[in-house]
């Protein structure tokens, strides 16, 4: 091949690399190893890890332990769906286009809004991106704050911050009041109110209200959203929602530590031109046929670039499939009975667990998956003893909400069944009973 | 030809018959209350979000028969340039399934997911090896995430010297995520051309290096697959204008283990595991866009930061401690959810395990090698002759190549070429990218494809402009044996239909 | 139409070119000896086989690209009569997977492998229950495998008793792998006639149900997809001649939870595991074959069998025990290494635990049901007119067409029908057998097919023969768009090419 | 669809099923589950096995802990490979056919014979139909014996001697002397001499000389062979063997506790029209293009029924596809890297162990990748010592040799190391000595 190059050595193609750049010695990395031995150092480290399959877990906050049916696995897999990248060549990329039309859809029936794209990230940066969308749409540097409600999940709020610092914006928070969103008196310089359903700590917001109160100053309304649960509540579009965004990871989606898995970007046909990232609409073929495309492309960067409403490319194509995928396989009544079947748990949980003494509500809202709770002991230590038993009880809260530094949101999917929820009562129980009696004599204590 | 199935092309929804399904509920084991009492009516929806009713077979049938109208970098050639379309080892995917890494939640208290981030540190430090630079952070969850990490890492480093600076300079190849990135970190973006060698034009960088200038993105190689011959010159100007030199790593697979981006100057650095780092492109994600900094920009990066405690002085015996580190207070804050995209990191070491420094500089010698003798080899074949390359140089991994001469002699333009080569079952290359190049096609073939492979395009390339000679008709109305036809993009934008109505 | 990759149709031999891999070794990590202190050379091989030298890449494209010239279940209909090609849920190849059942070793003591013996002993009870015989034996690779195993114990039933029979009854409208095990179990084959309802000439019988005769071996539903209306006169008859009764269980799709065969009075039968209980058939395996006994026969079944110990007197709160017990001393013996398909039982446990008796009932009435409303489709729309039904009778999960008048009228075979439905995208019936009837098409669509499929199946049928009536050529030649045109068996018979010369 | 066939209810379908036959209650089954709740369970059943990621497995004995690459779960779980059968209709089935043809030419590359089919069902059922086909090659009475080494897997012993019962044929004996097969005076009565290389007990066995001295009483050959030391050691057909089966699990198929994996067959030219199952052979379409079609189908009981070479019909196609990918993965060197390194290893384990006080080595041929030790101390007690520390240390012979009833056989592959090997000379040392001071003093021994 050099012959062909009409080069000496491998060395002359690198020529215009200037010496001193060019690395004389190897990078700094283990050497490579066999496709055996790799795998038992991986295998080595996920053993180190405690996954959900090695305990019950009550661990929610954005992100549940659901099942994913194995026919996911079967289909994403397929080299057809895994390999190619974005559909630049629509003609065979048919299969790729119509299932990101499949799953907007999908994504439009459960907010109720009649605009989705065909992913974005995740969860909180979906809630970032709808800021900036917020932004564009109003186009008036004088809506300059975002009002975000308390029960938009941290990492949400977090991640809006960092953005809208570079656009010089605030984010004033709006508080919970009994575990619910209470909006502060809105002004003309809001740009946005966002909220979050079911919120962090659980509770079913009554975002119609919340719709209209942002309307009313002008602001749009954006909603974060757990999609199972849509299933049973209000859709955010029939609420005046202007955006629902969220995590997609419930949707057909592992784990992962955190990811890779999707956020789903919903909205009002007004604010089509300002979505970002791909969305894939129907047209015809040159004769006539039924086709997709990557559409409204004038939005995006590759074509506006400076003037794009977003900078996102490589976006989370294959776990929007896994979703719609997810939500053909629960189907149109399943995923109710899916909902129901988590609401029954959730309240049969949030009983039994209140009932342990030592353990209390920390809100009584109506609730659907996830529940809060204040325990009258250290809940690291609680954590702690119930992960001794094999049990991770949920997310302590007082990282995020000092406000409830003994707090623990719990939550519950189709997984946890009722002798699951038992055990857990137990463990809670032993737990919160040992911690307060080492509390009452410190000095006797052993843990 | 095919030995597939019959398909009628229907959606999941036009599927659907009332009372068809696949998933069956566990059975309910708790006391059941009444709906009213547990979620108040005026919070319910009237109705069922109309999702399909079907059974698990129609589902598999469906969605397999959609996989066969997609066509795949596990069967054919896939040269679309600046995108590294390069072979997933399929390792990679049984790795990243253990239980241990698939089904660990992320909020997971650290202790209990000491595996999870003993790899992310250990892929950091190898990313960090890789670019020259000490710090990284994994957060960022693909490339244009990584540049507004990047971007906004640079505003922070600024504010903290107490400056404020309002433009980003980005060359005129530059990918549309560059000057959209800029935007988006709320900069005004200033274009720097580009000279007639394909590098950028120092004399204009010299002349927009003002002091409100926060950064340079720069691509190196850059989209025209060209290594800057200035590049230490250009960091010398930016550095003096005190702005900082970014990275767009998307051609890293040019250069790995053969020269890195921080000898070079540069403060920030953004990886694609994607392209790089064999993530499969999975239809247009998942990706992530991990970040390399120097030391000046490190305390800006996003919170949470993986840490291993003790480090170099810990006690000898005593394993390291890995953590995550909120404890960042000039931190930009977060970019999105928990950790970063997870998933990705455990192929990417797994990639980097397996090849180690001696094969990661491979790669790029035989990526580079690769397309170094397509350009050659095309060139003997007489295609540049219709098709000249943009700019007579060795090309790095990939090159670009100018459809103008085509379009005018030949009358078909580098978009007919593109349709028509889906007939012969290759992916064309990317097109009309790099703007600057008139009718561009930019050509990545890879370290992972054959000889043989390399000279069959050629010959494909040379079977189409000896028939566009004969009738150029038959590219301009390409592809032709597409499971559809030339798909109507300006209908679709001018109506647009993004769901179906039900 | 498609969006495949081009093919150039190599071998994967032909893709090798020396010092191309995919393997990497681990390295040595023991004092390596000469090899000729280890193995001495007059033992060892001169030249290494000559396997292909090619990368992973190179590897996956290559199976990949040869997957795609294959027609799949999983894409379209597949109404191969007598093989039930219905959908195999997914959920099996993930339990399949698990370390627990794929990483066991099959001689690992019976006390660290309890969930691998109990999953295989409640396999055996629920097999039991559907059989309606109370013993079971999963040894059996494949169905032809449990025929034999059934032959076997009647030749070692009759022998405990101080007989020697020398022939078995097979009906002539039996399988293939019936007569051929009855000639490998060392019987002699002699055929039963059919009666004009398709029934088992009972006359016939009665006239060879001699002493002599060791088994009558019967498929029922029969071959054709018709219930034995005789089947308790037969049973009858085959016992006052001392004979044994085999159920060849290949059609038990038809009537799981329905009737069973033990109530017939079958003293063996056979599953396919590969049929009914969905193990995907793989191309042509793995499947698995058990048999379920009557108490007289349970003393000859293949060693070792799994037990529970302890049983239904164990001690309360004690844990039962599963083990292998060799000790069976009127055993037939082994037929195969260790303790049969254990991942194929995997899969069907599964399917039978996901179904239970409700669900498994349900699915032989959809087959029955989808079976008879094809038919009558097929005769509502004219099909039946040239390809009339063999019996007319209400069938059970599958039926058999005749294309004698369709050759006869419309000049084309069954052979050109089934290579024309190539062309429609759906795989063909299966064709001349059973031998009894004249251009034999058996259909059988399964209980996951929707009516939607049918009904586009008896359109492509009414398209075909309209088709063929106007141009019978088109048919004799098809099919006109798979990936090879029709193939010359008879040449490769003539001068067999079995292996590539290298 | 009732209106259609024309009958009121599902029962008229039934009509033909004689009333008291119909089953009038449900099947004894307990009910269906959800899949989630199926997984769970097969989950718990796997659980309750110790599989060779739960211990360190030195278990050979005809199915070895090979690993295998990811790129075969990828292409055989591709539904084009899983889910048809076998290829009746060669057009739509190229690349089944095609994969069998790259199968057959790669088991007659290994085996040095021209022939091979497409599998049979495992090694030790291969066996058993290399017994029918050398019964039919003779098609005599008079040949009425089969001579079986004792070296040959006690399975393949057994399962021919269940096949040879029908066929009215004894099955000999020949014993093995110092490890290695001595074969007895051959009369005109046998059909074939059946050897296995390695044998049971690891030694290399000479092929040659065996087939020579089969030969020349006019029978057969037949070699059970393991395929990966076939890559190092003379190949059976250079031998003079007619007929090589064997195992071929270690070839790119999993465990699974024994199956399903496949066998494979390979033979002479002479024996061509005798070899049982499919067999896939090149030809050419309409156009004149190679293609694949199964072929020489006249053997076949599809075909020929009672005068079928055998009665096999559903094979292991989808293993043997697993085998040719596993093959052309590791290539013409690396399959010889991949013996070599199991060799020095063995090497390595066999005076390891043999250094070990209390062990020896039960004979001094040499092996490839597996050898026989014979222990002072009783062999199960010290299996069940090592498996308390996590090791499984390997095979005991008693049940099959009463003759070596303190035996064990050692099977190293490419995933024992060194330091595997070391950890378990120290448990068998620490067992053994166990063993013996509980043996010297039976007394006061606990376990
Ligand atoms: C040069 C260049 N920069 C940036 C990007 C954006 O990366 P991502 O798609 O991962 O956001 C791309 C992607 O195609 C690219 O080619
Ligand atoms: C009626 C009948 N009997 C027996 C068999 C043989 O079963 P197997 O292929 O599992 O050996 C078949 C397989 O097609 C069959 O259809």
């Amino acid at each position: 091949m050099l012959r062909t190059i009409g080069v000496a050595s491998l060395a002359e193609l690198f020529a215009d690399i200037p010496d001193h750049l060019r690395l004389e010695r190897p990078l700094d990395l283990d050497p490579g190893r066999s496709e055996l031995e790799v795998y038992e150092e991986l295998r080595a480290l996920a053993g180190r890890n405690t996954s959900t399959e090695d305990e019950l877990c009550f661990l929610g906050a954005g992100m549940y332990d659901h099942y994913v049916p194995a026919l996911i696995d079967s289909i994403i897999s397929r080299s057809e769906f895994l390999t190619p990248y974005t559909p630049y060549q629509p003609e065979v990329s048919q299969g790729g286009l119509q299932a990101m039309f499949e799953y907007q859809t999908a994504i439009c029936e459960l907010t109720g809004l009649p605009v989705s794209n065909a992913s974005v990230y995740e969860g909180p940066s979906a809630v970032a991106a709808a800021g900036y969308v917020a932004k564009l749409a109003h186009d008036q540097p004088s809506r300059s704050r975002f009002v975000v409600s308390r029960g938009v999940h941290p990492h949400s709020r977090q991640a809006l911050a960092t953005l809208a610092h570079g656009w010089d914006m605030e984010v004033i928070e709006a508080p919970l009041h009994d575990g619910v969103t209470e909006l502060p008196e809105l002004d003309a310089d809001v740009s946005a109110v966002i909220v979050q359903q079911p919120n962090f700590l659980g509770a079913i917001e009554d975002l119609e209200s919340l719709a209209e109160a942002a309307h009313d100053a002008g602001a749009l309304c954006v909603a974060a959203c757990d999609p199972l649960p849509l299933s049973l509540l209000r859709a955010p579009g029939d609420c005046g929602v202007d955006v629902a965004v969220g995590e997609g990871q419930t949707l057909g989606n592992r784990l992962d530590f955190g990811g890779p898995s999707f956020g789903f970007f919903a909205a009002t046909e007004a604010l089509i031109r300002r979505v970002p990232g791909r969305i894939a609409g129907e047209t015809v073929d040159a004769e006539g046929r039924r086709g997709f495309v990557l559409t409204l492309q004038t939005r995006e960067q590759h074509i506006r670039r400076e003037k794009a409403t977003s900078n996102i490319c490589t976006a989370q194509a294959l776990n929007a499939l896994a979703g719609v995928i997810y939500l053909s396989w629960l189907g149109r009544h399943g995923i109710v009975e899916l909902t129901e079947l988590m609401l029954q748990r959730t309240a049969y949980a949030r009983e039994r667990l209140t009932a342990v003494a030592g353990v209390h509500a920390l809100h009584d809202q109506p609730v659907v998956r996830e529940f809060a709770l204040t325990l009258d002991a250290p809940v690291q230590a609680v954590i702690d003893r119930c992960a001794a038993q094999g049990i991770n009880p949920g997310y302590p809260l007082g990282r995020d909400y000092p406000e409830h530094a003994n707090g623990l949101l719990v939550a519950i999917t189709e997984k946890r069944t009722r002798g699951h929820i038992d055990r857990l009562a137990a463990a809670l129980g032993e737990a919160v009973a040992a911690e307060r009696s080492r509390d009452a004599d410190p000095a006797g204590a052993t843990r | 030809m095919t030995a597939t199935a019959a398909d009628d092309g229907l959606t999941i929804y036009e599927r659907s018959r009332p009372g068809r399904r696949a998933f069956v509920a566990p059975g309910l084991d708790v006391p059941e209350h009444p709906l009213d009492d547990l979620v108040p009516a005026r919070l319910r929806r009237a109705e069922t979000p109309r999702l399909p009713e079907v059974s698990e077979p129609e589902i598999v049938r469906h969605y397999n028969r959609l996989s066969k109208r997609n066509f795949d970098l596990d069967t054919g050639f896939y040269p679309l340039g600046s995108c590294t379309m390069k072979h997933n080892p399929k390792l990679h995917e049984r790795v990243a399934a253990l239980d241990g890494h698939a089904r660990l939640h992320p909020l997971q208290d650290p202790r209990r997911a000491q595996g999870a981030l003993e790899l992310m540190w250990r892929l950091q430090e190898s990313l960090a090896a890789i670019a020259g630079l000490p710090h990284v952070s994994l957060q960022p969850s693909a490339g244009s995430h990584g540049e507004l990490a990047g971007v906004l890492l640079t505003r922070a480093f600024h504010e903290d010297h107490g400056e404020r600076r309002t433009k980003v300079l980005t060359p005129d190849t530059a990918h549309g995520t560059n000057p959209a990135t800029v935007t988006m970190a709320g900069y005004e973006v200033v274009k720097v051309g580009t000279d007639a060698q394909g590098n950028v034009d120092l004399d204009d960088l010299r002349a927009k290096a003002s002091d409100d200038v926060a950064c340079l993105m720069l691509t190196n190689p850059s989209t025209l697959g060209l290594f800057e011959h200035g590049i230490e010159e250009i960091a010398t100007i930016v550095h003096e204008a005190g702005a900082t030199l970014y990275y767009d790593g998307a051609n890293l697979n040019a250069i790995m283990g053969i020269c890195r981006p921080g000898d070079m100057g540069f403060d920030i650095v953004h990886f694609n595991l994607h392209k790089s780092f064999t993530q499969p492109h999975g239809g247009g994600g998942p990706g992530a866009g991990p970040i390399a900094v120097s030391d000046r920009i490190e305390p800006y990066l996003p919170r949470p930061q993986v840490v291993r405690r003790g480090g170099a002085d810990r006690v000898p015996g005593e394993d390291p401690v890995f953590d995550l580190d909120y404890d960042r207070p000039k931190s930009i804050g977060r970019l999105r959810g928990f950790q970063g995209n997870y998933g990705v990191f455990v192929r990417s070491y797994a990639y980097i395990r397996s090849l180690g420094a001696a094969g990661l500089r491979d790669v790029s010698e035989v990526a580079v090698l690769n397309a170094n003798y397509l350009l050659a080899k095309l060139r003997a074949e007489g295609v540049l002759d219709h098709l000249p390359v943009a700019y007579e140089r060795i090309c790095m991994h990939e090159f670009v190549l100018s459809g103008a001469p085509m379009k005018r002699d030949l009358k078909i333009r580098t978009l007919d070429l593109a349709k028509r080569l889906l007939d012969h079952g290759v992916h064309p290359p990317t097109v009309y990218f790099p703007l600057l190049v008139d009718e561009a096609l930019l050509i990545e073939p890879t370290e992972t494809e054959t000889k043989e492979t390399l000279d069959r395009f050629a010959q494909i390339l040379v079977e189409i402009l000896r028939e566009a000679a004969d009738d150029p008709e038959i590219a301009r109305t390409a592809p032709h044996t597409t499971p559809v036809r030339r798909l109507d993009e300006a209908a679709a934008a001018r109506r647009p239909v993004v769901r179906q109505a039900l």
